[in-house]
């Protein structure tokens, strides 16, 4: 287990690391490339998570998606004019930020102190799960499963994002559309 | 095994990554990507507990869900936050701030 | 069709006909809203002789001693678990109502024909003063206290446009008080109107019931219920009893009003045109006083006898503060607006008494002064409309400029003072009275109440006096100058039918107060045994 | 309540209620026919209180000295009491219904030419006859609550006719000061009637005050009022006495109430000669008499201390007065005083007989004073001098250009005095008797009231001696400041003299008694005395009219020498240096330096007391009511409107604070969003 | 596969089951498809035939939802049935409240064409009526679900339904800018609520509310956590419900997008919100051992700061949208307290509470719209003297505020009274003292309201306009919407038991 482990330890670091480089930087567009690091690092940990398909899902979707939907519109709302934005503060942790930093700072400090109540792994439905079977083991093959729930079990919500996705289309497409329709 | 708590304090600290982002960033885009940060975050929770969850599969789906969700906001983040620029040719929240008391 | 559901409504088909009239004919509006309170008057006098006595008639406490009575369901829905929620449409007088029902609706003739100075917006004017007669009309008939609380609250709005619309300069400050002053009373009237609903069950059907008739019997109190009186529920440390009297008598004591929430009244009614002055005078602060009778002595008997010392004090401190605030003005109408403070500190002073003699004299004082306030505000509408001043130091020797008008003031002066033979000497002297009785009869009030209530009727005569001596008598000296001497012509034919029947009421009260009392007297003698009972 | 009564009790009923409802009747009348009637308006209440004065007669034969009659109808029922409205007819009321009525008529007559030419003639007839209503019903009526009505019109009509010239500035300065200091009674008695109503559940008259009424079966026990029909504590009887006192002080003008009526002159003198001198001051004695039976020992003493110190004090204070009418109404107090003390010491008989005589020769001397006051004015107005007519310093002479009423002048004079032949000696007799008796074998101090009782008699002749010897002896003044101006002067028609006539016929002793020097054998006396009544025996009945009016009389022949002789050496004031020779210089001396100076500086003082102090005190009580009202007014606005601004101001502030996020920029929306779910972790955590 | 084949046909089953009761979201469906379609097909000139194929298309909901009420008592559910493997439940409640926000949403659609700013957007207005029948679907998921799944997936359909219709006016820089701020704290919202939900579904791996293991496996977990996880999701209700803290955005996007947005915005969300509210609670209510966190002490509580906070700030405000906006929130506060009661009759009273105050608020902001329309007047300063050249619209506005006021007789007092009477009767039970702090803030916040609100009235016909108005434009249809709600107000106010009746 230790290389798994490691990897996990691997791609967390990868993941924070990268997180807040994307947080700190005052380029825009390093920011927004660090972030793809950051998406694929989470896509490993899904993997490690036995989730394939989400971490496929993921990279798909967000990396092809919505990463280059932000690039897009970042190109198209004038590159240089937001680099100078972006490149107005020079300093790392300005004062400015500093109750920002602390918000999240402490919100780490309760977050985390309420995960080390929680005891995650030792949790009775986490136990009743591995008694009964119900875990994921890493041989199994989830795809098909997720097939056959997003049919029966998932199958409003699956229906109701359709809808979901015609009405964000025809919005976006209403807003980016410069004037008259004519 | 690695641990459920490794996974967690890896998305706690995502979340609040993301929370420092949408909070001191002056670009909308930055802080659209601090609420993907967030959304990923909690994606990871899912994910890694979904795995004790074999037959209904809540977490997994519920992370596939996100991620299309989190997709078509983007996608209207970013047309608002277009127009946004071409009405005020700036995209910092900070400074477009008509509405006030 | 009953005649109390004809008399509340009659105004409200007037206001719709006047609605539906093109503006072109406004000039008729008048005569249309003159009409209604007319028809209003006749019905009003048609109950009055009518209106049975004697023991089986005193009404307060009996539901079947009420007359003219209609009952019919109006909100009925079922709640499941929570039983039946019915609000019957229940309408009933006794005597404590009559005699203000038919000095209402003389009231509001008066306050028709004053109307003749309203310029502009005859329409809206109308309308809403029709919705207001209306409103006044039904809380003396409602015995039910949804109802109640509805017509007391539709009071508020037509009132603040009213004040709002057609007032003098300060008027929006005057609207806004005014409405906030009495809101603030009545929101928590509401509190207490829904707790009593939720304690009291109709023994006949077992729902709930706002029936304010079944809320005085302790028996229909449902055992453990927040006003039950054997369960002694506390709010906040209070005893919850305690607690829904005090806020239902500061509802009224706001409308009546008493020190210290008396001071929306100056600023509305010095600000409201002459017509809404009246009402306001004439009919709203009784209608706080009518409260008090009905709803708080009613059903708190309990806590009534407990508080009646510091109700008799309020009274006392009303009279005489409100008195010297008279004494202290320079504004004709707002010289007579303490003067309303004062005089309905004596009908506190006497319903506190809980005696025959003092509840009497109350009831005696709110249909006098509901007539004296009329013709006071009338009179200071009178000049104000002739020269737009009311200052009193602006005036000198009006008495020998308009000597028909300076006859009207000095009966009204003279009977608001409390001089014998008028109504208001009648009320002032058997509240003071009963005041006095209180001590050895039950032991509420200490003697020196009504004697220092008595101090208000001589410092009383003071500011009357005093406005008299300076407006009224000497060399001829006016602010204006000779426009004024031109302007301030004497009493037209209008003001003359306008006063004279309001001299002649307060005349003949004072001469024969049985016209009150013997129509009132088994209600007062069934609500002081009622209250003895506790 | 219909009790069936005997036939000639219903009649006198009837009688009673016809004369006091006429002139009810004439005051309808005149108000409302006014504009139309002016000139028949002055004989519809002449003849209204004709009529009264008739039936009165009537009324009064029947029931003087007769049964009482006492009928009654059911007002209004209050609660389980009920109200009678009813007539009680005994001597007392009688006696008073009749003494009003008739000296209402001749006052009517007299005013119908006095008031001539006053534009509003009706107005004042309109008036007049209501006050004659009012002071009709104030003494027939049967319970207390009826009498505080009418006694309060009294006050009121009263108001009306002090400021019926409401043009002149001290006029309605007057009336209100009258109606106000009336007031003050009116609340004391109102104060007493409650507590007599709250003790004995009735207003009625017959039943608390008679012989075997309630009052009388009270007795004070442990500290309690305890009566059949309950129990007060004891001070509620003082305070009921103390109540009445009030309003008898203020009604018939007592210290330290009585400072409206020298300014209530301002009203026409010939209100002034019915209402406050005759009928309406009196009415604070008859209340007396009516409740006499309350007043025990202590507090009938305090009357009679007040008393006597009003008619002491008055009388100093008339001495030195200008004013005609000034002069009479110090004098009306002085005289009330008198009744009051009268009242005081037991003497109830004597009290009401010289209210009685006091109100007929009261009565003519102002109607007197009238004359010399319109005679005067015409003078004034002819030649346009601008003088106070009133002023007696202008005076002098007149007697010669007025014999009519020189001679009526001289008849009241000298029944104002007590001079022997005159009503006036056998009313003031009777009470002076009446208190020497009274301080026998009590403490020395109690002697002072007789004795001063005593001063003020020859105070009074002095005054009056003044007064007559000013304005009818010597020359004109004005003549002499001023000659050669025109003098049209005359008594006057019929109208004026005619009720001088009447008057002066009742200031004689006839009327009241065919002995003119024993008191006891008048009528008037005997009907009010309890049967066998006053013995004979005392020395005091002998000595004290001799006494009395022999130095009343010098003190008249002093005034006349001090008064006449300054202007023109008559005769008289020679045959008296004649007699006393040198002396003559000497009393001068002793007059100017010894009585006189010191006289009238205590007269100066006590005027100059009642002025600022009483007055002032009066006027510094209306002062700081007026402070106290500005600064309740004051309280009002800033404190109590003060707590609703502040009220708004908390709202604003918290409204200021939840606007104080939305400065429009979304992240520091999410940044206090997420402080605010921070906090609430936090809490959770540290809970 | 091999895993859930043996479960296959039963979830097929529950499926075929689930859709009777699915017939209004199927319709909705069609709907939405229908106009996209027309929308395409006729392009610019579809601005009419879209609205009246969504007003007709929602009618037809109505009447779905109506039979709806027959079909849950034919079945004999009275407490309600749970459909697509118990993501939804269909209660009576629910079908109340569908049916409100369907007739709202028809009023809405009908008053959408009626103004005059949004009139003037260059892009046409088709594209509205797809968004908003689309969301139309979204409230109606929102009203049922009870599935932490979709729960999430209503909320942000409504959500991202609702950034587009804000920023609609893309030409209009106030619109775009509530748009951006809009989007931004909504993003920010669900995802705070996602890790919310994230963590329960960890504590748990149950999404399911009701059948599932999620309450009983919450009790076993650290307390404090699961209250953590539970304010998270709080905040992504609170979103919709704009109680405070989640109540920052509501002013600015009130004043900022097209008042007809406005009034969807401040209506329709809000109501399925409550609906949401009332579903997510009661699992956690009526579980009997609940002690994890106490709902209705942190309801209580953020109900008292909500009605404070709301009506209190609204008093200094000028523009009247956005005076709507925080009496808005105010509104929220007090409907909260009705929910606290978490009984039957506190549910009926939060119905008929939310029905009167939509249609008070859309009246309102319809004559805000009709001011504008025909006289330009965004701030109240703009109304002086308003009031007698517009009659009509005035007295309706006037009623539409002492609805919202609370003042007899309109609906809006009938409302309060009947939420007051169901707290009244909780606090008879319990004897909670908070109930009472609540309760008279609720009647202390009515005399703060009408401070506010009269500033409309006063404005129109008290004060007197500075510059005469000369507009001859006219707006007769949303003079006829308002006068035809006002005259609702009154009825329902009058006769509570046409409405109350079916609650």
């Amino acid at each position: 287990m230790s290389l798994v482990q490691a990897l996990f330890y691997v791609m967390s670091f990868i993941a924070l690391a990268s997180a807040v480089y994307v947080a700190t930087t005052t380029n825009l567009v390093r920011s927004i490339f660090m972030f793809f690091i950051t998406l694929f690092a989470l896509a490993g940990l899904y993997v490690l998570a036995l989730a394939d398909f989400v971490a496929i899902t993921q990279i798909v979707i967000y990396v092809g998606g919505i990463l280059v939907l932000i690039l897009f519109a970042f190109m198209l709302s004038g590159k240089e004019t937001l680099n100078a934005i972006g490149r107005e503060r020079k300093t790392f942790i300005s004062i400015g930020n500093l109750p920002a930093l602390l918000l999240a700072a402490l919100f780490l400090i309760v977050l985390v102190n309420m995960i080390f109540k929680v005891d995650a792994d030792n949790l009775e439905w986490i136990k009743k799960s591995v008694a009964l079977k119900n875990d994921i083991q890493p041989d199994a093959a989830m795809t098909e499963n997720i097939g056959v729930n997003l049919m029966t079990t998932y199958l409003l919500p699956f229906e109701a994002i359709s809808i979901i996705l015609m009405v964000a289309l025809i919005g976006a497409a209403h807003l980016s559309r410069k004037g008259d329709r004519s | 095994m690695i641990s459920l708590t490794g996974y967690m304090v890896v998305s706690a600290g995502l979340f609040c990554i993301g929370l420092y982002m949408i909070v001191s960033k002056h670009n909308a885009i930055q802080i659209l990507i601090g609420i993907e940060l967030m959304l990923n975050a909690a994606i990871l929770n899912l994910v890694a507990f979904g795995r004790y969850d074999r037959f209904n599969n809540g977490g997994q789906m519920f992370a596939l869900y996100a991620i299309v969700l989190a997709a078509a906001t983007t996608a209207v983040a970013l047309a608002i936050i277009l127009n946004v620029y071409r009405q005020y040719k700036t995209i910092d929240p900070g400074k477009i701030d008509e509405l006030k008391d | 069709m009953n005649i109390l559901t004809l008399i509340i409504f009659t105004p409200l088909l007037f206001g719709l006909i006047i609605a539906l009239m093109p503006s072109r004919w406004r000039s008729s509006f008048k005569y249309v809203a003159l009409l209604a309170t007319l028809v209003q008057l006749a019905m009003s006098i048609w109950i009055y002789c009518n209106f049975k006595t004697g023991a089986a008639f005193g009404g307060i406490n009996h539901e079947t001693q009420f007359q003219f009575m209609q009952k019919l369901p109006w909100i009925n829905l079922d709640l499941g678990a929570m039983g039946k929620m019915q609000i019957d449409y229940f309408v009933g007088i006794d005597g404590m109502s009559v005699s203000l029902l038919v000095m209402t609706s003389f009231v509001l003739v008066i306050a028709a024909l004053s109307s003749w100075e309203i310029k502009s917006n005859l329409k809206g004017f109308f309308i809403l003063f029709l919705i207001l007669d209306m409103a006044v009309t039904g809380v003396f008939c409602s015995l039910d206290f949804f109802m109640f609380y509805i017509f007391y609250e539709l009071m508020l709005l037509p009132l603040y446009f009213l004040i709002g619309m057609w007032g003098g300069a300060k008027r929006e400050y005057a609207a806004i008080k005014f409405f906030l002053y009495t809101l603030f009373g009545s929101v928590f009237m509401l509190l207490i109107m829904v707790g009593l609903y939720l304690s009291v069950k109709d023994p006949v059907t077992g729902n709930h019931t706002f029936n304010m008739v079944q809320m005085m019997n302790p028996a229909n109190y449902e055992p453990g219920s927040v006003f039950s009186v054997a369960a002694h529920q506390t709010i906040f440390g209070l005893s919850a009893r305690a607690v829904g009297f005090v806020v239902l008598f500061v509802a009224f004591a706001i409308k009546v009003p008493v020190v210290p929430l008396h001071t929306w009244l100056p600023d509305a009614h010095v600000e409201a045109p002459t017509p809404i002055s009246i009402i306001l005078a004439g009919i709203l602060l009784k209608v706080g006083g009518y409260g008090i009778i009905r709803v708080c002595l009613s059903i708190f008997p309990d806590i009534a006898s407990s508080g009646a010392y510091w109700l008799g004090l309020l009274g006392v401190i009303s009279i005489i503060y409100g008195a010297f605030n008279a004494l202290a003005q320079k504004d004709l109408k707002r010289m007579i607006a303490y003067s309303s403070v004062s005089h309905m500190g004596f009908v506190l002073l006497g319903l506190a008494s809980q005696t025959a003699e003092g509840i009497s004299g109350a009831v005696m004082q709110m249909v006098s002064h509901g007539f004296l306030s009329t013709m006071l505000f009338f009179l200071a509408g009178v000049i104000y409309n002739r020269v737009h001043d009311r200052g009193i130091n602006h005036f000198r020797g009006l008495a020998s400029v308009m000597p028909n008008y300076t006859a009207f003031v000095i009966v009204a002066f003279f009977a608001s003072l409390g001089l014998p033979g008028f109504s208001a000497f009648i009320g002032e002297i058997f509240s003071l009275t009963g005041a006095f009785k209180s001590h050895t009869v039950n032991g509420l009030l200490p003697y020196w109440m009504a004697a220092c209530g008595s101090a208000g009727i001589l410092i009383g005569a003071g500011y009357f006096l005093w406005t008299l001596q300076r407006m009224f008598f000497g060399t001829v000296n006016f602010k204006g100058g000779t426009v004024w001497q031109t302007a301030l012509v004497d009493l037209n034919f209008r003001e003359k039918l306008t006063l004279f029947p309001l001299a002649i009421m307060v005349l003949a009260l004072g001469l024969m107060p049985s016209l009150v009392f013997y129509k009132i007297n088994d209600s007062v003698l069934a609500l002081v045994q009622f209250l003895q009972l506790k | 309540m219909e009790q069936f009564l005997q036939a000639i009790d219903t009649q006198t009923i009837i009688f009673t209620l016809t004369a006091v409802l006429l002139p009810l009747l004439a005051f309808v009348l005149n108000i409302t026919m006014r504009g139309r009637w002016d000139k028949i308006s002055g004989w519809v209440s002449t003849v209204a209180i004709l009529l009264s004065c008739i039936l009165s007669g009537f009324v009064f034969a029947r029931v003087w000295n007769g049964h009482p009659v006492h009928q009654q109808l059911l007002w209004f029922t209050i609660g389980n009491t009920q109200l009678y409205a009813g007539i009680l007819l005994n001597n007392l009321s009688v006696l008073m219904l009749l003494l009003v009525s008739v000296i209402a008529l001749p006052v009517h007559i007299y005013s119908t030419a006095y008031m001539k030419d006053d534009e509003h003639y009706t107005r004042y007839f309109a008036f007049l006859s209501f006050f004659c209503f009012s002071m009709l019903a104030l003494v027939v009526v049967d319970n207390l609550f009826l009498f505080y009505i009418s006694w309060e019109l009294v006050g009121f009509s009263s108001y009306l006719l002090i400021g019926f010239w409401f043009k002149r500035h001290k006029a309605i300065m007057a009336n209100k000061k009258a109606f106000i200091m009336n007031r003050i009674g009116d609340m004391g008695l109102l104060i007493a009637i409650m507590v007599l109503f709250t003790q004995y559940h009735t207003f009625d008259i017959t039943q608390i005050f008679a012989d075997n009424g309630l009052i009388s079966r009270s007795v004070m026990k442990n500290g309690l009022w305890v009566s059949p029909t309950g129990h007060l504590p004891a001070i509620w009887q003082y305070i009921a006495c103390g109540g009445v006192f009030l309003a008898v002080a203020a009604k018939s003008a007592q210290f330290p109430l009585h400072t409206w009526l020298p300014d209530a002159m301002e009203g026409p003198t010939s209100v002034s000669a019915l209402i406050h001198a005759a009928t309406m001051v009196a009415a604070g004695v008859f209340l007396l008499g009516r409740v006499y039976p309350m007043f025990n020992g202590t507090e009938l003493t305090i009357l009679a201390i007040i008393g006597c110190f009003t008619a002491f004090m008055a009388a100093t204070i008339a001495l030195t007065q200008n004013d005609l009418k000034r002069i009479l109404a110090y004098s009306t107090i002085s005289q009330l005083g008198y009744m009051v003390m009268a009242m005081g010491i037991g003497a109830y008989a004597s009290s009401l007989f010289h209210l009685v005589t006091h109100s007929f020769f009261k009565a003519l001397l102002f109607l007197v004073a009238g004359i010399v006051i319109h005679q005067m004015r015409h003078i004034n107005d002819d030649n346009g001098l601008g003088i106070d007519p009133q002023d007696i310093q202008h005076m002098g002479g007149l007697r010669k250009k007025l014999p009519f009423t020189f001679i009526a002048a001289i008849i009241g004079g000298l029944a104002l005095v007590g001079l022997p032949l005159t009503s006036g000696y056998l009313s003031k007799d009777s009470i002076l008797i009446h208190a020497f008796e009274w301080a026998d074998g009590k403490g020395p101090l109690f002697k002072l009231i007789p004795v001063f009782a005593l001063l003020t008699t020859w105070l009074t002749a002095f005054y009056v001696a003044r007064l007559i010897v000013k304005v009818f002896f010597g020359e004109l003044r004005l003549l002499k400041n001023t000659p050669g101006i025109k003098l049209h002067v005359s008594d006057g028609s019929w109208a004026y003299k005619l009720p001088l006539v009447l008057l002066a016929a009742g200031c004689l002793f006839p009327l009241f008694s065919a002995n003119p020097i024993e008191f006891t054998r008048s009528w008037l006396f005997k009907g009010f005395s309890p049967a066998g009544g006053f013995g004979a025996e005392s020395s005091a009945y002998a000595l004290l009219p001799v006494l009395v009016n022999s130095l009343s009389l010098l003190v008249i022949y002093w005034a006349w020498l001090i008064y006449a002789k300054q202007k023109a050496g008559s005769l008289l004031q020679r045959g008296f240096l004649y007699r006393l020779s040198f002396n003559a210089w000497y009393f001068d001396e002793i007059y100017n330096n010894g009585i006189i100076k010191p006289v009238l500086a205590l007269g100066r003082f006590t005027f100059w007391f009642d002025r600022i102090i009483i007055n002032g005190s009066v006027n510094s009580l209306a002062r700081t009511g007026i402070l106290v009202s500005k600064l309740s007014s004051w309280f009002d606005r800033n404190i109590i409107d003060g707590f609703l601004n502040l009220l708004v101001a908390i709202v604003r502030a918290i409204g200021n604070f939840a606007r104080k996020f939305q400065n429009g920029r979304v992240q520091y929306y999410l940044f206090s969003m997420l402080v605010i779910i921070l906090s609430l972790f936090i809490l959770k955590i540290l809970v | 596969m091999h895993d859930l084949l043996p479960f296959l046909p039963g979830s097929i089953n529950n499926v075929l089951d689930s859709i009777p009761y699915f017939m209004p979201e199927f319709y909705l469906a069609l709907l939405f498809v229908l106009v996209l379609v027309t929308d395409l097909l006729f392009g610019r000139d579809s601005k009419k035939l879209c609205r009246i194929i969504a007003c007709a298309g929602i009618l037809l909901v109505v009447h779905k939802d109506y039979q709806q009420i027959e079909l849950l008592l034919f079945t004999g559910q009275a407490n309600g049935h749970f459909f697509f493997s118990e993501m939804l439940l269909l209660t009576h409640t629910a079908v109340n409240f569908k049916l409100i926000v369907d007739v709202l949403a028809f009023i809405l659609l009908l008053y959408f064409g009626w103004d005059d700013n949004l009139n003037e957007h260059p892009k046409g207005q088709s594209d509205l009526y797809s968004i908003v029948t689309g969301s139309v679907f979204g409230l109606h998921l929102m009203i049922m679900a009870v599935n932490l799944l979709s729960i999430y997936l209503a909320i942000e359909m409504v959500s991202i339904a609702s950034y587009l219709m804000v920023a609609y006016q893309s030409e209009n820089a106030l619109s775009t800018e509530s748009g951006l701020k809009y989007v931004l704290f909504g993003a920010a919202a669900s995802a705070v609520m996602l890790y919310g939900i994230s963590l329960l579904y960890a504590f748990t791996g149950s999404l399911n509310l009701f059948s599932g293991n999620l309450v009983t496996g919450l009790m076993h977990v650290n307390p404090v956590a699961v209250s953590f996880a539970l304010i998270l999701v709080f905040i992504g209700i609170g979103f919709k419900l704009s109680f405070v803290p989640v109540h920052f955005w509501v002013p600015d996007i009130y004043q900022g997008a097209p008042t007809p947005v406005t009034a969807w915005l401040s209506t329709l969300p809000k109501i399925a919100g409550f609906a949401l509210l009332i579903n997510f609670l009661r699992p956690f209510i009526f579980f009997q051992n609940w002690n994890a966190f106490d709902f209705r002490l942190f309801l209580e509580v953020i109900s008292i700061i909500t009605m404070i906070a709301g009506n209190f700030a609204a008093v200094l405000q000028k523009n009247v949208k956005r005076m709507l906006a925080y009496s808005s929130i105010g509104h929220t506060g007090f409907a909260m307290l009705a929910v606290v009661t978490f009984n039957a009759a506190g549910f009926s009273a939060l119905t008929y509470y939310l029905a009167a105050y939509g249609i008070a608020n859309i009246c309102a902001l319809a004559l805000a719209t009709y001011f504008t329309n025909v006289a330009g007047a965004v701030d109240m300063d703009g109304y002086r003297g308003l009031g007698l050249k517009y009659p009509a619209a005035s007295v309706c506005f006037v009623i539409a505020l002492v609805s919202l006021t609370g003042l007899p007789v309109s609906a809006g007092f009938t409302g309060k009274l009947f939420v007051f009477s169901a707290v009244y009767s909780f606090y008879q039970q319990t004897h909670n003292f908070i109930l009472l702090v609540m309760m008279i803030t609720g009647a202390l916040i009515t005399v703060v309201s009408l401070f506010y609100y009269i500033k409309i009235p006063l404005n129109l016909f008290i004060k007197r306009a500075d510059v005469p108005v000369n507009s001859t434009a006219k707006s007769t249809e949303i003079l006829i919407l308002a006068v035809v709600l006002s005259i609702l107000i009154i009825l329902l106010g009058v006769f509570p038991d046409l409405l109350l009746k079916y609650f």
